[in-house]
């Protein structure tokens, strides 16, 4: 039942894309590296870093159209906010605990609020990329997931759903090998999510996550895949998560140094090595990189820094389009008793 | 709710006779009709028209893009549902039995009721969550259970459940229209029985006084409604009147309602089929001894199915108030502090 | 990573097990069918009649070991209780509706209660089957759930637990193409549920569901497979759901004549036909088995004709083994109510 | 509970100073020792040792058949606990957060709270379902919610939380120990506060009087009850003695604690950490105002969360009832009917 999907190798990759995937990887891993600092500084409660998974978070962006297309994040997208220029001030008012959900508008951003249910948003991305079916727009649901949440019941419920409603989505695995403390053996039993696709008559491709061309290769295989026939699929990039779980969090407790040996190299270096073998950058250029994503933090963090929490009132706001008499209330007690204190 | 009206062919003098059953189903197709974006979806919901055929018909006059069969999963079902109110759409989808919503809670309670929160507006969820709920149908185990307790304690949801054809009608289309998600509990003991639907809604908000009466006030919603008013003609026989208060919506309560109606009568039964403990009953006895406070003549009961899981065919007749079990409640509150 | 299982066409079938097999499949027939009129007659208030799935319940059955085995039924499954022996008065508790999960001993039927919720128990049979390992012995589950169960997350879930954590469940799939209304291609993507057993690393396998000695050999390669090695098989028996979804249903509403056509020659009428054309039994042996069969059932009629509710103390009994007071008060209560009337 | 014993190589005086993390993990491990049947499991109990560190060491104690990591599925966690109780084991398994209880809601309502009763006693479940709980810690979403008015709801559930280390261990062995499912609510902001465990438990079931009082009672659980004890502490600095009653259990209610108190001081204000809709607070003012009707000097007050979504880390402060709120509470209470 498996409609075969066109060749990965085929979709053409040139130098621009690299150099513009580099920069991206760049800046998602010096903000991510800033972001740890941060937490450790106090300015963030805790935060979920992504180093390691910058080719597979970046490539992924790159493969889709940001013009008709959806992202469904996890908690650890900082990677594919950076990709899809979402604003990075509204990003991080999830991790300095302002909002969950983060401040970024989820409609223009093409960024779905970020998700700290694991895969708690996939099933979304099912019900969206059929609505836009319906509508008989083009757009593709791109549903991030990891390796643990594809032991979700809800992970299944959505690949079986838009395999028969006819959703276009790619379930984008960032399969890492840990889900926190659990290594890929113990989670996941046969150790591919991809291998999983076929049992439901869609493709399953899998790719080197590290690999920024690869990666973008066969996201956009698999989003044009989708868009033109309505199948879903499931792409999943095989990575590590070289940091902790979150910053709360000690591996020493559960993996070894020779496990995390075996990540191999760093996907920047791989990218960087490439662009240099073949001429597509130099120093100067690297350097350049490195003095923009240098900027660009200092600037997010002197907004960060400055940025202050919701008001209370906040608290009241969302909760219904028609808030209820008791909401209202309670919301005039409070004002009232802060009021008084 | 301005455009709540029947279709012209359908009700050409704008009154009708319908079952809840039948009531509903004009309702789903009237805001099909009316709403290009309303989407009706569950298990069974299609060429079936539902186990109850409450969408009996729609796939055929609307197609079989907007009223279809998904897989048995009810977390995917209501997982689905968000991600369309997220591209647009109005979705209302079925859970096939209220003990069939547990497997969907975590979508309910974790997503649906919340995406416009932590959306802050950006993504409004126009969900109405129907389900045919309670029990009294002699029906295999988790095909009669209660919900309301649980919904009712969700922020972000409305909960409401319709007591007679009439309201079914009217509050399915109020649901559908309302842009927050509503949990719709439809009283499947009640389906068959036949009432009038008028064009008129009336309110739609809030509480309605199903019996008028000044000795005491019964308190309830859903098929208990209608229990409670065969008690309060059985109690007119011995010269006692009761008022019944169909409460209609479960999140919001209507406190004012309550309070006027408590506050004349000095005495209030609740009713409900879910267990007692941790009940919505609970919550209302709270409310009504806080805005009663120092009118009341006796304390709140509560006439509530007891505190077990909800029993086989054989036994439910035991576990869901009867008239007599009601009975006695309104014979306490009469007869407190008489010694 | 799949580990190859022996070939079940090499477990022996001899005459002696079609003949047991056929006397089981006869009386269940015949009890489902009588279900239906006393359905009719106002004796159960609903029936989910099992016709055309004899062959995969009762071949099921004779497959497993049930001095060491548990079985995990479904609220279809008759023909399961009637091929493991179970107390049938028990069984009916359920249907008549006396008692929630039926009246039998589950422990000593080796038959787990009557499950209502559509793949509510494949976990308990998971946990089980773990339970027994973990105590050294050699129990294997086997759990029942049908096409439309698949669907849900919990089966997901368990497929991947009993993988992950080596417990020896035989995940035994009625494919019966329908699902109440919907039919197999709107509900299972791919259409095989044992498809999906690859994605775990696990053993699948497909058998005509009508052919009893194929579902018994099939049976018993998957039960000693996971008996010997703790890993889990999906084993799909393709079968055809004759009757109605229950005594309520209108199947005239969502499937054609020329749909029920499709599902072939009766299974019973198969293994008769088989047994006549090989000489292990004779007309005069089938109609003594038929006999046996409305003897039996006359027998049972008369017993659950008489068989009266539970007394409505019952409803307060085994919520806990330790009641709550309020519990107790509520019962207190109950009992002088109910006096008082 | 006859053997509720602290280790005598970990305790040789009887009694140690403690967190209740600290108190938590001994009562799991001496509850391991003692019963060879209780098992540990869930996600990141195992190397980990819990992102708490509630389960630390026990795996490398007691072997990785009876602690181990499950794949990350709450419902697969439950699920599997039903059938490994049906073999006759006595599972801990642990949610890693309240908010992930929810994909568990099914298995636990439906199946885990029923088996007994759907066997008949054949099958019963002697499982305790540990849950890191409620707010305060600056957590992420999913991971500051109230669950125990959903859970007192249950049917065949019983729900308990300590307030503080002594309780904790104690309590956590008289779950493991109890024969009915207990879903045990630890209040996370308290992990790391130290007190005292002694080796007489003192009775385990139902309230306690954290702090004595006269003129008005506070009833709380968790988290909430040091808070109330603070509250107390500087109301008495005015001359108000406000009693503190820990309820600890949340299923079954200890009703005669509350009438006992509240008889006694007239006055109640019910703090809860949970929305006020369909909260406990509900449950327990409706029982209030019933038991001690005619006795109540004022309404029973309820302090609670909004009925608003937990809120993120900053906001948290605002939604959880604070010292201020309280007060604001306690004095209505006391001021009622004064004009
Ligand atoms: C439903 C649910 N259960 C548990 C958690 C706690 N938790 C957060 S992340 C995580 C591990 C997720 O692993 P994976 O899906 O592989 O993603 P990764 O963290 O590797 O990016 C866990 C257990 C959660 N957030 N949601
Ligand atoms: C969780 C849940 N959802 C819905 C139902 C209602 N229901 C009962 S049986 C059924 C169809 C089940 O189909 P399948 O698993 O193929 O088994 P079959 O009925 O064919 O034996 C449905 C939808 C249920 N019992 N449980
Ligand atoms: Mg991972
Ligand atoms: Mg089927």
């Amino acid at each position: 039942m498996t409609t075969p999907m066109p060749d990965p190798s085929g979709a053409p990759v040139d130098d621009d894309l690299l150099r513009r995937a580099y920069a991206l990887m760049v800046v998602t891993r010096a903000l991510d590296t800033s972001a740890v600092t941060w937490q450790r500084q106090g300015l963030l409660p805790a935060y979920p870093p992504l180093r390691g998974q910058e080719a597979a978070q970046v490539g992924s962006v790159l493969g889709a159209d940001l013009t008709s297309d959806l992202l469904f994040p996890t908690y650890r997208e900082l990677g594919v906010a950076v990709a899809a220029d979402v604003d990075l001030v509204g990003y991080f008012g999830n991790h300095l605990g302002h909002w969950n959900g983060g401040l970024y508008d989820p409609v223009a951003s093409r960024l779905a609020p970020i998700q700290a249910v694991v895969g708690g948003s996939v099933l979304h991305a099912v019900g969206w990329a059929l609505g836009r079916a319906l509508d008989g727009e083009n757009g593709v649901a791109v549903a991030y997931l990891g390796d643990g949440a594809s032991s979700q019941g809800d992970v299944h419920e959505a690949m079986n759903f838009a395999a028969v409603l006819e959703a276009p989505v790619v379930f984008f695995v960032q399969n890492n090998r840990w889900a926190l403390s659990v290594p890929l053996h113990r989670q996941v039993a046969g150790e591919s999510v991809a291998a999983r696709a076929g049992g439901y008559g869609i493709p399953g491709l899998v790719v080197d996550g590290d690999d920024v061309a690869a990666v973008y290769r066969a996201m956009r295989t698999a989003v044009e895949h989708a868009r033109a026939t309505r199948q879903p699929v499931v792409l999943e990039a095989m990575t590590y998560r070289r940091g902790p779980h979150a910053t709360s969090d000690d591996p020493g407790r559960y993996r070894s140094l020779a496990d995390e040996a075996t990540a191999g190299a760093d996907p920047i270096d791989r990218l960087r090595d490439r662009l240099t073998a073949s001429g597509a950058a130099d120093e100067s250029w690297f350097a350049d990189v490195d003095t923009d994503a240098t900027g660009r933090i200092d600037a997010l963090h002197a907004v960060l820094v400055a940025s202050s929490p919701r008001p209370g009132a906040d608290l009241f706001e969302h909760v219904f389009v028609h808030p209820t008499p008791q909401l209202t209330a309670q919301h005039a007690r409070w004002r009232e008793e802060s009021d008084r204190v | 709710m301005s455009d709540t009206i029947l279709e012209a062919q359908r009700a050409p003098t704008g009154i009708r006779s319908l079952s809840m059953q039948q009531a509903l189903n004009a309702a789903l197709s009237d805001a099909m009709a009316l709403d290009p974006r309303v989407l009706v979806f569950g298990e069974d919901v299609g060429a079936l028209g539902g186990v109850f055929r409450v969408t009996d018909a729609l796939q055929s006059r609307f197609g079989e893009s907007r009223v279809f069969d998904t897989p048995l999963a009810e977390s995917g079902i209501i997982g689905t549902a968000v991600g369309l109110a997220m591209a647009g759409w109005r979705p209302v989808p079925e859970i096939q039995f209220d003990g069939f919503a547990f497997p969907a809670f975590d979508q309910i309670v974790c997503q649906l009721a919340r995406m416009n929160y932590r959306s802050r507006g950006a993504l409004p969820m126009p969900v109405t969550v129907r389900v045919p709920s309670f029990g009294g149908i002699r029906a295999p185990e988790h095909h009669g259970e209660s919900l309301e307790a649980y919904f009712a304690h969700v922020p972000g949801l409305k909960v409401v459940s319709p007591s007679n054809p009439h309201q079914a009608y009217h509050l399915l289309r109020y649901a559908i229209a309302e842009p927050d998600p509503v949990i719709f509990l439809e009283p499947k003991a009640r389906y068959w029985n036949p009432g009038e639907v008028t064009q008129e809604p009336g309110a739609l908000e809030g509480a309605v006084i199903a019996r008028p009466g000044r000795h005491a006030t019964l308190v309830a919603w859903g098929a208990m409604v209608a229990r409670c008013c065969q008690v309060a003609e059985l109690a007119a026989e011995d010269g006692v009147e009761l008022e019944v208060l169909d409460l209609r919506w479960l999140k919001p309560i209507d406190e004012p309602a309550l309070a006027e109606s408590i506050g004349r009568t000095g005495r209030a039964v609740i009713v409900h089929e879910a267990p007692l403990s941790g009940g919505l009953g609970g919550e209302l006895a709270a409310l009504i001894s806080q805005l009663c406070f120092g009118r009341l003549k006796a304390p709140v009961e509560r006439v509530t199915g007891f505190d077990v899981p909800y029993p086989a065919g054989d036994l439910e007749d035991e576990h869901i108030p009867d008239v007599d079990r009601i009975l006695f409640g309104v014979r306490r509150v009469l007869e407190y502090g008489r010694g």
